[in-house]
């Protein structure tokens, strides 16, 4: 069975792997490319923990083959942060406690990152439909839907 | 020098900084089981039983031997002879047999055997060339045919003492307790219900899927890595499932994507263990979702008659239960934990209640939050419910009435010391929550809930640097930022600010024994542990600066992060830093460090009270639920965020159990739902905000006053939502889960 | 002497008592004696007991003080979650 | 597993056509990926046909009908400023399918092909008389949605066809769709029950309808007897109540994990109501 190479482009870096065809695109941005941020809570879309960000759409990195991948551009939560400086999402989401164990919070900032770019003022409903698919099982959602929320009622003052 | 550990003010403690783990979380660098890696390392899979019970003929490994990418095979021969024992004492043999089946496979994804290969795709790969010859036996998976005279018997000579002559085998421990004479006191009652209660099993659902690393070599010397809320109880299990001396292991805990209860025990340890020690090379296994679900541990699932009898005016004349929980094909099931807190928030002069555990062919059960006691806070407070609907009495003004304080007899036994209870159902009468109008169709319901808590065996470490600077190490898995809480309490010991202190999850090899991150022990217990170690350091920082200064250590106390003169020489000198202590502590007599080790036994109990409105679409039986308060004796909130945040969790959890989540067995008895589109916790978008309120009355046994907070939250929601939803749709729910169809078929009347 | 509260379901193993005096200072004492009073105790006991010393529940621990005159009482050994 | 991704449909055809083994075609990946990673299929040909030009197009033809190739996701579609206004119940329904995450990769196509009688877009498409532009070694042909599925997991495709775009009618005067559907939670599950309706009017009353069910039998109905129920009518109570009797009799559900019998045919019945009064109100050009 043959492998493919795959050039691609990994918040901002081109990177390169080979792959076989039925690895996820998960399963190469984690082993191949040793961006761990992203996790497999279960392997069918249900659970969102491996989010990321394929040409600007947010998918499940489970959902989508290794293979595929090969010219697009992908942003993951290794790449949320500019520099030394963390996105409002992260700093929200420390300072309002809106974590606890934090397996899913990579892929739910990741999440909540799109939504703020394609709707900078959603109410909580809106806020609670778009992250759905972003399961959280200590939190009981409250301090996330309040921290993005209130990231980005921030992030409309800021600009 | 004089120091009083207790304390009621505050500078750091009760105060949310931001968690030292935080950066780490959010930048998805934080290392969890799924996340190491090591050079050489292996892929390990699990071939697991696609059968509810079945004799194990024959395995045949030979192909999947011979298979390029293979570097070794294991099946039970390749683990320790461990001695079995009937019920819970033979817990070592429970879990060998659980982790890798013997004679038998004995539920649907029981593993059989297990391949260690170059890659991941490899290792599921030749997971399908092992033979395995089975022969089908007869199943059960239901609590009460699990009972029942011609049930097929899980393993004979599992039962411990305790169960009466006569019961089938598959019941393997009894319970009975409680006092008084309860036929007198449903003599006395106004009105008598009796019901019967079914709740199914549920899975504790964390997010991040089981996963370590392992490394053993034929020398018996390994290390493991591995998600879990209880390394040295990995440790002490993986070296006697492997017949390895228990200190040449080394266990390190990953950051935890979640417990909740289900981490307490090994699963893949011991089989990534052997693997390695078979193949001499590093070995990973990270279970998929669907092992997850079938082969970890879910809850017991239950089978509840309860029966009250109450006066007129409220006051409860005697309470009955007889709790039924199986527990899958080992013993285990918490019948007697379910059956002790049933009744414990009521101050009752009779009371009787029976618990069992019965195997059935299903996967071994574990923890999940206050393990046993949210069943029985469903049977026990619906039926107050229904009674003071019948009577015509508040429900509130009912518990509160019957309700225990300090000095009543505990259904199961002793009297209370200081407890919370009244504290809870008074703030929950003057939440405006309760008083709010309710919209047509929706229903309201309040319920209570006990939990014991538990303090456990705790070993604390704590070193100061030359700069002022500390470094505690803790060993328990911090689950839901434990990490800041443990550094709050040191810095109000120590008296230097939070940030300064970096609390480690120490390994096995670095730190004292601890017991499992579980029964709300470790802000208690880690706690207690932290602020004893950080008095020691203190002690000791107290002797240097009476050394200094000439004058005698008990003139010396310890004020705000200074030594400071006291007594005869107050005064005398300007306060002393800890930082100009330590600055040159190598030569003033050594490193100073303080540690603690004990097993605290005063965790306190704890109690809940929480209120819910929740609205049933008449049409399809659907539920939402619209407004949900949790109102909870914290005895003194450390880190007041995540104090809300265990509430908040614990509520949402309970909302899933008590609306859509279960286990459904095939006639087959395999599982149908193991993967999180048909296993329903609640989205985000299923729940509304969920309001909290902290009471804090002080736990006697703890310094600052501390009760874990963790499990009690968990205890009150399947009963205060199945009140509310019965309330809105005016049919009584009394099997969870509630899900549309059962609350569609109550509705027209054939439920 | 101390009176150790037994729950119900050990009576069948105590020809019916639920409350035994014995003479002890520490828990552990207490475990051996009652042992030696009831020999079918031991089951139970190496299951797994923990012990209510007026109202402050021991889980485990062997060597907590018991007062004179306390009320005690036997409970099958709690788990937590 | 080969992997190809060909640059047209007939080299796709052409592909399917000589493997052996199970082929399955690679749209959205939602469904293939899940069976895929689950082992409950490994294909041993996966054919990705979203290097091919035009699949993630959304055409409106010069006639006011539509033509959606084959890679256009849900999020594509809900994102189309005039589609959703057209189709608001066929928008809606592939909208419902999954997750944020599922709707940047899941397809109408893929929704199809899967064979599911619980797939949420089909009885949309059924009830909008959406056909399908089927390539194969013989050339293209179209199909109606209705005529695709013909069992669980099945479909009519033989080897080597391919679905090659989705065709939808032009809306035309006074017409509103509307689908819904049951699940437990508000998110994230497969439907119990679903049901899309299709109608027209003259002035109050209904002169064209189509009702399509799902999840309550082993594929996706087209009732008749439910548009019959409303055609001619003003959608009054006696028609709701027909309609729901319609869908209740065309009901042939199983008991399974997700809903039993009973459930499933009685809130067929209550859905096809709901949903006749919001394609109703639509047609009239009211907000719902």
């Amino acid at each position: 069975m043959s492998k493919f190479h795959v050039t691609t482009q990994v918040n901002g870096d081109e990177v390169e792997f080979l792959c076989d065809p039925r690895e996820t695109l998960l399963d190469c941005l984690r082993d191949k490319l040793n961006l761990t941020g992203a996790k497999e809570g279960c392997g069918t879309g249900d659970c969102g923990a491996c989010s990321v960000s394929v040409d600007g759409r947010l998918v499940c990195s489970c959902l989508m083959l290794g293979v595929e991948a090969e010219g697009k551009t992908i942003e993951t939560v290794e790449g949320l942060a500019d520099g030394e400086v963390l996105h409002p999402l992260q700093q929200k989401f420390i300072e309002r406690a809106a974590l606890q164990c934090g397996i899913c919070t990579p892929g739910i900032l990741v999440a909540a990152k799109a939504l703020l770019e394609k709707n900078p003022d959603p109410t909580e409903e809106e806020t609670r439909y778009w992250l759905a698919g972003n399961l959280c099982r200590c939190t009981g959602y409250d301090k996330i839907i309040r921290a993005v929320m209130e990231t980005a009622a921030e992030m409309r003052e800021a600009s | 020098m004089a120091l009083d550990d207790r304390k009621s003010q505050f500078t750091f403690v009760g105060t949310s900084p931001d968690r030292p783990d935080g950066l780490d979380k959010v930048t998805g660098r934080a290392k969890y089981g799924a996340d190491a890696y090591a050079p050489g390392m292996l892929h390990g899979a699990i071939l697991r039983s696609p059968h509810a019970h079945a004799r194990i003929v024959k395995i045949d490994t030979s192909k999947a031997e011979a298979h390029k990418d293979v570097k070794a095979v294991v099946t039970r021969a390749d683990f320790a002879k461990v001695p079995f024992k009937p019920g819970l004492e033979g817990e070592f043999w429970n879990v060998l047999e659980n982790v890798m089946a013997g004679d038998k496979a004995l539920y649907d994804g029981h593993a059989v055997a297990a391949v260690a290969a170059t890659s991941a795709l490899s290792a599921r790969d030749a997971l399908k060339l092992i033979d395995v010859e089975y022969e089908v036996l007869p199943h059960v998976t239901d609590v009460d045919k699990a009972m029942a005279p011609d049930a097929p018997v899980i393993r004979e000579g599992a039962a411990d003492y305790s169960v009466p002559e006569g019961m089938h085998p598959n019941v393997v421990r009894y319970h009975e307790s409680g006092h008084g004479d309860v036929e007198a006191g449903f003599a006395e009652a106004d009105l008598v219900i009796e019901d019967r209660f079914v709740t199914e099993a549920t899975h504790q659902g964390y997010i991040e899927p089981h996963a370590c690393l392992a490394s053993l070599g034929n020398d018996g010397k390994g290390e493991l890595w591995c998600t879990t809320q209880g390394h040295w109880i990995a440790q002490k299990t993986c070296a006697a499932l492997l017949g390895i001396e228990t200190a040449q292991l080394r266990v390190s805990a990953s950051e935890i994507g979640g417990g909740f209860g289900g981490k307490t025990t090994v699963f893949i340890e011991p089989v990534a263990l052997a693997l390695s020690r078979k193949a001499n090379r590093p070995v990973k296994i990270v279970m998929t979702r669907s092992e997850v679900f079938r082969a970890t541990g879910p809850t017991s699932s239950a089978s509840m008659d309860v029966k009250i009898g109450m006066k007129k005016d409220g006051t409860i004349s005697a309470a009955q239960g007889v709790f039924r929980l199986q527990g899958g094909a080992f013993p285990g099931a918490p019948g007697d934990l379910t059956a002790m807190c049933a009744f414990a928030p009521y101050n009752l002069t009779n009371v009787k209640q029976t618990g069992y555990d019965v195997m059935s062919n299903r996967p071994k059960q574990a923890a999940y939050r206050a393990p046993g006691a949210p069943m029985a806070a469903f049977a026990v407070e619906s039926v107050i419910d229904e009674m003071c609907n019948e009577l015509g009495l508040d429900p509130v003004e009912v518990r509160l009435k019957n309700a225990a304080h300090e000095g009543t007899k505990a259904s199961f036994g002793p009297r209370y010391e200081r407890i919370g209870l009244v504290e809870t159902l008074e703030a929950a009468k003057a939440h405006p929550h309760y008083s709010a109008p309710l919209k047509p169709g929706q229903g309201r319901g309040i319920s209570c809930g006990f939990w014991f808590n538990h303090g456990g065996e705790t070993s604390v470490s704590l070193a100061l640097s030359e700069d002022g600077s500390a470094q505690l190490m803790v060993g328990t898995p911090d689950i839901g930022g434990s990490r800041a809480s443990m550094a709050l309490m040191a810095a109000e010991v120590l008296g230097i600010p939070y940030e300064n202190i970096r609390v480690t999850i120490a390994d096995t090899a670095t730190l004292g024994y601890n017991d499992v991150s579980h029964g709300s022990r470790v802000t208690y217990a880690s706690g207690l542990a932290t602020i004893k170690a950080a008095h020691h350091a203190v002690e000791k920082l107290c002797e240097r600066a009476a050394a200094k200064w000439g004058i005698p250590v008990d003139a010396v106390k310890w004020e705000n992060g200074c030594a400071v003169p006291s007594g005869s020489n107050a005064g005398d000198f300007d306060p002393m830093p800890l930082a100009d202590i330590t600055a040159d502590m190598g030569s003033t007599g050594g490193p100073i460090s303080g540690h603690f080790e004990a097993t605290p036994e005063g965790a306190g109990v704890s109690f809940g009270t929480h209120i819910v409105d929740a609205e049933v679409d008449p049409e399809t039986g659907k539920t939402s639920i619209t407004r949900y308060t949790v109102i909870q004796d914290a005895g003194k909130a450390i880190h007041p965020s995540y104090v809300e945040g265990q509430f908040q969790g614990g509520a949402a959890q309970g909302i899933g159990w008590a609306l859509n989540e279960e286990y459904v067995y095939g006639e087959d008895g395999r599982l149908q739902n193991s993967i999180f589109l048909d296993y329903r916790v609640p989205v985000a978008s299923d729940l509304p905000m969920i309001d909290t309120v902290i009471v804090e009355v002080p736990n006697p046994g703890h310094p600052f006053g501390v009760r874990g907070v963790g499990e009690t939250g968990i205890v009150p929601p399947l009963a205060a939502i199945a009140n509310a939803v019965s309330n809105a749709a005016g049919v009584r729910m009394r099997q969870l889960p509630m899900s549309p169809p059962r609350i569609l078929a109550a509705l027209k009347g054939n439920g | 002497m101390v009176e150790v509260h037994l729950w119900s379901g050990l009576r069948s193993l105590t020809g019916g008592q639920q409350v035994v005096e014995v003479q002890a200072r520490t828990t552990g004492e207490l475990l051996r004696e009652l042992v030696r009073i009831h020999p079918q105790l031991k089951g139970p006991i190496d299951a797994g007991v923990s012990i209510a010393v007026d109202g402050r529940v021991i889980a485990t621990g062997l060597t907590e003080p018991i007062p004179e005159g306390s009320e005690v009482y036997l409970m099958q050994r709690l788990r937590g979650g | 597993m080969d992997y190809h991704s060909p640059a047209n449909f007939a080299e796709a055809s052409a592909l399917a056509s000589k493997a052996t083994g199970i082929t399955r075609f690679l749209a959205g990946g939602t469904d293939v990926l899940v069976q895929l990673r689950s082992e409950l299929v490994t294909p041993d040909t996966l054919i990705d046909i979203k290097k091919i030009d035009g699949v993630r197009d959304i055409t409106r033809n010069a006639d006011g009908s539509w033509t959606l190739g084959v890679a256009v996701t849900g999020a594509e579609m809900s994102e189309h400023p005039d589609l959703g206004n057209d189709w608001p119940g066929l928008v809606e329904a592939m909208d419902l399918i999954g997750s944020t995450q599922v709707q940047g990769r899941a397809t109408l196509t893929g929704n199809l092909c899967n064979g599911s009688p619980a797939a949420d877009s089909v009885p949309a498409m059924i009830a909008a008389g959406a056909t399908v532009t089927v390539t194969g070694p013989k050339g293209d042909r179209e199909v109606a949605v209705e005529d695709i599925p013909t069992g669980p997991g099945k479909t009519a495709l033989t080897k080597g066809e391919v679905v090659s775009a989705v065709n939808i009618p032009s809306r035309g005067e006074s017409g509103g769709d509307a689908y819904l559907r049951f699940i437990p939670r508000t998110e994230m599950d497969i439907a119990v029950v679903g049901v899309g309706v299709n109608l027209r009017l003259e002035g109050d009353e209904i002169t064209e309808a189509r009702v399509s069910l799902g999840a309550v039998a082993p594929t996706v109905l087209l009732v008749e007897d439910c548009a019959n129920a409303i055609i001619g009518t003003s959608l009054d109570g006696e028609a709701l109540e027909a309609l729901a009797a319609g869908a209740t009799a065309a009901c042939n559900p199983i008991d399974d994990k997700r809903g039993t019998i009973e459930f499933r045919t009685e809130v067929a019945g209550v859905l096809a109501k709901r949903a006749a009064k919001i394609a109703y109100a639509r047609a009239k050009g009211e907000q719902a």
